[in-house]
């Protein structure tokens, strides 16, 4: 396994971003204070439970929420600051897939058009040459062109549907994509076949990714390295392997012990889980876990604990990490 | 929830604000000097000139709304210079009459709606069913003047059994005025039962959709608590809407139905001023309705907030 | 380990769910309704009908003959000239006022819905004050003052019908506006324009026109309302409400005055309605769902 | 062996849709002894939804059951509407899969907590609040006392969830369906749901349904596991034989397309090709023959029924069962 952690020169470098919004007349604090660094080709997985700001982060970093404070870096270059032309140009550059498939899709369009799409955009005017690469790209999916361009979306299922908005993500050949849940509103047997496209779109494609997921394992086999996120900050970040195998923060290693395990022989712990999430509106001082975490003293409470380097790679924000 | 309040509270001042200034717009940029109107046959150019300087009109267009606006914050709305009225004294006079044609005709209205609609949703797809919701379809198409003039053919002129036209106060023989109400009052009930219907039929069939209705029948809950207590309540909110809406419309709806059937209220003093070009009982009684309608569209959405707990918690 | 699933045959099979939608009996005969009434509108002036404005005092409120097929009405007025040619007033009234609600309306919710923020807030606001004044009222009001005619009318009944308008196209907009189609676009660097035309206004223009023909049916019915007090078109001109509002004289005497105009409004709005709703619950998302 | 509680017996069910009859559920034979936990395994669409509203006769309006679901004696198809509602909440009871929209938003928990008990019990407020209160206590719910008076929009999903159940457990029911109960839930919360289940059903002896997607919820959970396919049951065994040597193919291949912890980064998966057949048009052989790495000719031509395998208990539908030797990922 190569070791990616921290090359000179990252695709994409998210410095102390914040993203805050309004809800009634209270703010949602679902970004606070995240830093990450994706280098070029690797998958980097983005792990949370619903609610920990792990969607509203990739659509931060696409600009399509706009951050209160901190930085966007990509190839160099801080999102943020661009607004108009500047941005609507990057945006060819990176791109984002969603997790529901079919909601994606433009139901009064056809696919061939839906594909189409990001070329018109980007002001590909030869229409031959727009049918060709629309072509290519939906037969590397693994549809048939001919079959789908005419057809409109409702006419496919989640699966399909999936495929096609993974084509038109690729079809400018971008450099990046958020891929935000990409396989949880897909059937187990269907998942796989995702997840494994996307396996060998990165590899042909020569992507990197920024793969979000509340799912583990799911995570774990795409990913080079994950960082794993609660109520808006970042509890731990390192490679899979070690990661899992080794979790510094309580919560990752909470997580570990509550995914139910397809084997009869491995009696269910009793959930050592207590609790629940508070709500990002009012989260709590110091450390945001310390609510349900077993280890939590007053030092919890009173200090925000700074990701620091556990072992070679693995960085946790943790003032008491499993040894 | 005293939050709220204040919140939407404020929210209306802006609304009514326009009101005034879109109802003193219409009364005075529209063509037709008042004072040539005044002054009719008498009208020479220095009668016209005196006149309008007794009136304001010589004043800037925006000064003469602050100055009538002024008057409207302190109650004065003007007075007719026809009769002589003040516009809160014809008013006043009339209101008690569209109140009564008002109510009535939601009270008829619902009275029919509301059952109709229940029954219908229970039994969705049914012949009762279709053939309501049929007639509710028929009946939205039907315009209030026409089944007035459908009413009267056939109750007061082929059978004699109503009156067509009058009134006396409800104070001064209640049932002769009782008697004059019920065909205009119908007339109103028939064009707002099926409205009612609709919207609290198609409501309640979502609503007995809902998973919490699967889980209330297999609670074992007796039906006719599924269908009055866990389905009715939140399907009631729409409904509530258009009741509200409604009474809104019928403030200024009853002008068809009060002139067809000659009663004496709201309406029919509208459409007096319009044929007599009356217009500060006009401008005065158009800004009363059209504050009304705001009012009461403010207490539905108190309404709401009573009815729906997740609105009055600010989840909505 | 093959992963792929290149051939979608299956899926070739299992063809378009759409032909299931029939739109049934009564929708057709509605429409045919339409189509009649409207080819007799148009065709009114080149059809061999009597001048509906010629008065006749010696065959006044004549029975059905072969001269007066409909008999005459209280002035001695063809019957049949007079409806037919009611028809295109209430028509043109009916389809051309509701254009400019459509027009102007569905362009302000699209835009509210899409940009949000203050230009909603201004938006929804002054809707809101528009729907305060009772439309009758308003639009007696506005034509008492600014002269009875057509174009006047037709105006003051489409600028009424914007804030109907708008309220269905914002409430489109606003749930597609989340979808995450319109992200997509977004996320592609699509400008405003080409997310608003290409994206948005596709899925909001088919219950847009589907509430049009809703609109036509009010829009007919109020200004036969407005014609019926005598407000609306002036005189001689006919309508078919003011031809109920002449014929309401002689319910005692003549009743098939007002029953043949009633009538004629009636089945026509009626028609509007149902081929509009039967339109509106086709293109309402809930029901494509299955 | 203790008497059988639930017996689902050649139970079918169809829905008309506007592209054809959609066959749901296709001949299903199911039982379930008082105490035990049954689990039922597929994909969306197989089926397994609509067998458990067949078994609580919660079907939509136009859909056609055929069969009998015999429950305490009673077949629950024939039942007369009055006794089937004294029967539902009391005997059988049931908790759905999204905890947001299986509350009523207008009325409060204590409510509803209380016209169950009311319905069923012969009990007058104060008793029923009192045993609300021990209810929502004994699921886990901080200060039950106050949380009678709140509404569902005021509690987390987790806590939803937990009020459901104790609805469910208000009447001591003998049988209790879990619809998914946990699919719509985080997955720390997830587990702790799954534990409150578990202990409630030990603590209550009464026997438990638990339906769902994932075959790791039903591992550890369920005495006996039945996986469904495009509207029928194709294997069913014990849990533990079920794991250890499964027959069915389908079986197999749901289990080694979950990603797995142990597995490495980077690793393939192995995918099960194609889609789930269109249940309005049925398949003349077994349903799973277009996808499935063994089929044969004859899996084409003639469905192969439920049979018995060398294990008591276990049964399956295939013609090219698996050997232990071939199984991958194992």
């Amino acid at each position: 396994m190569m070791q990616l952690a921290v090359r000179p020169e990252p695709l994409l470098n998210v410095d102390n971003l914040v993203v805050e919004y309004g809800l009634g007349n209270k703010t949602v604090h679902a970004v606070s204070g995240v830093s990450l660094k994706v280098a070029r080709g690797e998958t980097l997985g983005l792990v949370g439970e619903s609610g920990c700001g792990k969607s509203t982060l990739g659509r931060a970093v696409l600009q399509l929420r706009r951050a209160k404070s901190g930085r966007v870096l990509f190839d160099g270059e801080d999102l943020t600051a661009m607004e108009g032309e500047a941005l609507r140009k990057m945006r060819r550059r990176v791109q984002l897939i969603f997790q529901d498939p079919i909601a994606s899709l433009n139901p009064r369009r056809r696919i061939g058009d839906i594909v189409a799409e990001p070329l018109i955009i980007s002001g590909i005017k030869d229409a031959a040459e727009r049918k060709r690469r629309v072509h290519a790209v939906l037969s590397a999916v693994g549809l048939d062109p001919d079959l789908v361009a005419n057809r409109v979306p409702h006419e496919f299922s989640g699966g399909q549907c999936q495929r096609i908005c993974i084509a038109r993500s690729l079809v400018l050949n971008p450099e990046f994509i958020v891929c935000d849940e990409p396989v949880s509103a897909l059937d187990v047997s269907i998942r796989a076949q995702i997840l494994n496209l996307l396996e060998e779109m990165k590899a042909r494609f020569g992507l990197t990714l920024l793969f979000i997921a509340h799912d583990l394992a799911v995570v774990k086999a795409v990913s080079d390295r994950v960082a794993v996120m609660y109520l808006g900050r970042l509890c731990e970040v390192g490679p899979s392997e070690q990661l899992f195998a080794k979790p510094a923060h309580p919560y990752t290693g909470l997580l570990l012990q509550a995914i139910p395990v397809p084997d009869p022989d491995v009696r269910p712990a009793e959930s050592v889980a207590t609790g629940e999430p508070p709500s990002p509106i009012a989260p709590p001082s110091g450390c945001r876990f310390r609510t349900r975490c077993p280890r939590a003293d007053q030092r919890c409470s009173a200090e925000i604990p700074e990701l620091r380097e556990i072992a070679p790679g693995q960085f946790a924000a943790c003032h008491h990490p499993l040894a | 929830m005293l939050n709220f309040v204040a919140r939407r509270l404020l929210a209306i001042l802006p609304v009514l604000l326009a009101v005034s200034l879109l109802t003193f717009l219409i009364a005075s940029l529209l063509p037709g000097d008042l004072a040539f109107v005044i002054l009719g046959d008498q009208a020479t150019p220095e009668n016209v000139a005196a006149l309008r300087r007794d009136l304001g009109l010589d004043q800037p267009l925006w000064w003469r709304y602050l100055s009538w606006l002024g008057h409207v914050l302190q109650g004065d709305l003007g007075r007719s210079f026809r009769t002589g009225q003040t516009v809160l004294q014809a008013v006043a006079e009339r209101i008690p009459v569209s109140l009564q044609l008002m109510l009535m005709a939601e009270f008829i209205g619902l009275l029919i709606g509301v059952p109709v609609a229940i029954a219908c949703a229970a039994r969705a797809g049914s012949a009762f069913d279709r053939f309501m919701t049929g007639s509710a379809f028929a009946m939205l198409s039907m315009p209030s003047f026409l089944t007035a003039i459908l009413l009267i053919y056939l109750f007061a002129v082929e059978l004699h059994w109503l009156p067509a036209t009058g009134y006396v106060p409800f104070t001064e023989e209640p049932l002769a005025n009782l008697r004059f109400f019920v065909l205009p009052a119908l007339t109103l009930a028939l064009a707002e039962w099926p409205g009612i219907m609709r919207v609290l039929r198609s409501d309640m069939i979502a609503t007995l959709q809902e998973d919490y209705i699967a889980l209330a029948k297999s609670k074992g809950l007796k039906p006719s608590r599924i269908l009055f207590v866990h389905a009715l309540k939140p399907s009631s909110l729409t409904l509530v809407t258009v009741t509200g809406i409604n009474i809104g419309r019928l403030l200024g709806g009853t002008l068809i139905v009060e002139s067809i059937f000659a009663l004496p209220g709201i309406g029919r003093l509208l459409v007096g001023a319009i044929y007599t070009r009356d217009l500060v009982i006009l401008q005065g009684v158009v800004l009363l309705v059209a504050c009304g309608f705001v009012i009461v569209n403010f207490i539905v959405d108190m309404l709401y907030a009573v009815l729906d707990p997740r609105i009055r918690h600010g989840h909505a | 380990m093959a992963t792929l699933e290149l051939s979608i045959q299956d899926e070739a099979a299992s063809a378009p769910v759409r032909g299931g939608r029939r739109l049934g009996f009564l929708f057709w005969l509605a429409s045919g309704w339409l189509a009649i009434i409207l080819a007799l509108a148009i065709l009114a002036p080149v059809l061999p009908l009597q001048n509906p404005v010629d008065m006749d005092m010696l065959e006044r409120r004549a029975a059905f003959s072969s001269e007066h097929w409909l008999g005459t009405d209280g002035l001695g007025r063809d019957e049949l000239a007079r409806l037919i040619f009611g028809a295109r007033v209430s028509l043109t009234v009916g389809l051309i006022a509701p254009m400019i609600g459509l027009v102007l309306g569905g362009a302000l919710g699209l835009l509210a819905g899409y940009f949000r923020g203050r230009f909603e807030t201004l938006v929804v606001g002054s809707m809101d004050v528009l729907l305060a004044f009772p439309p009758l009222i308003f639009a007696l009001a506005v034509t008492a003052y600014l002269g009875q005619s057509i174009p006047n009318l037709t105006l003051i009944l489409g600028v009424l019908g914007i804030p109907a308008f708008m309220r269905v196209a914002r409430a489109a907009t606003l749930t597609l506006a989340r979808r995450e189609f319109v992200i997509a676009a977004e996320a592609l660097g699509a400008s405003h324009a080409r997310i608003l035309l290409r994206e948005l206004l596709p899925n909001v223009i088919l219950p847009l026109l589907a509430f049009f023909l809703l609109g036509v049916a009010v829009t007919i019915v109020v200004e036969g309302a407005l014609s019926f007090l005598g407000l609306g078109v002036p005189p001689p001109m006919a309508s078919w409400g003011s031809m109920i509002g002449e014929g309401r004289e002689s319910l005692d005497v003549a009743p098939r005055l007002a029953f043949l105009p009633a009538a004629a409004l009636f089945v026509t709005v009626l028609a509007f309605n149902l081929v509009g709703d039967t339109l509106r619950a086709l293109t309402d998302p809930r029901q494509g769902a299955l | 062996m203790s008497a059988l509680l639930l017996t689902i017996e050649d139970v079918a069910v169809e829905l008309p849709t506007p592209r054809g009859n959609l066959r749901a559920v296709d001949h299903v034979d199911l039982s379930l002894e008082a105490g035990r936990t049954l689990g039922i395994v597929g994909e969306s669409g197989c089926g397994k939804t609509m067998l458990s509203r067949a078994v609580l006769q919660l079907l939509p309006k136009k859909a056609k059951l055929t069969g009998r679901v015999m429950f305490d004696g009673q077949d629950l198809v024939r039942l007369a509407p009055e006794r089937l509602r004294r029967l539902r909440g009391r005997d059988l009871a049931v908790v759905f899969q999204d905890p947001m929209t299986s509350l009523n938003p207008v009325l409060t928990i204590g409510t509803q907590l209380v016209e169950t008990i009311q319905e069923h019990l012969e009990l007058d407020t104060p008793a029923a609040r009192k045993r609300s209160i021990e209810l929502l206590a004994a699921v886990g719910i901080p200060a039950p006392e106050q949380r009678l008076a709140q509404y569902p929009h005021q509690c987390s999903g987790g806590m939803r969830q937990r009020i459901a159940i104790a609805i469910a457990l208000s009447c001591e029911p003998k049988l209790l369906i879990a619809d998914e109960p946990t699919t719509a839930l985080d997955v720390t919360i997830q587990a702790q749901i799954l534990d409150l289940l578990a202990r409630e059903q030990r603590r209550r002896h009464m026997a438990m349904i638990i339906i769902t997607h994932d075959l790791g919820v039903v591992a550890g959970r369920a005495d006996e596991v039945a996986v469904m396919y495009a509207g029928r049951v194709v294997e069913r065994a014990p849990t533990q034989a079920l794991f250890r040597r499964m027959h069915m193919p389908y079986t197999e291949a749901l289990l080694a397309a979950i990603p797995k912890l142990e597995t490495a980064p980077h690793t393939p998966l192995p995918a099960i090709s194609g889609r789930p057949p269109d249940p309005t048009r049925p398949l003349r052989g077994c349903s799973f023959a277009p996808r499935c790495r063994y089929a044969g000719p004859r899996c084409h031509e003639a469905k192969p029924e439920l049979k018995g395998a060398e294990m008591p208990g276990h049964l399956y539908a295939c013609f090219h069962p698996i050997r232990m030797t071939e199984r991958i990922g194992a």
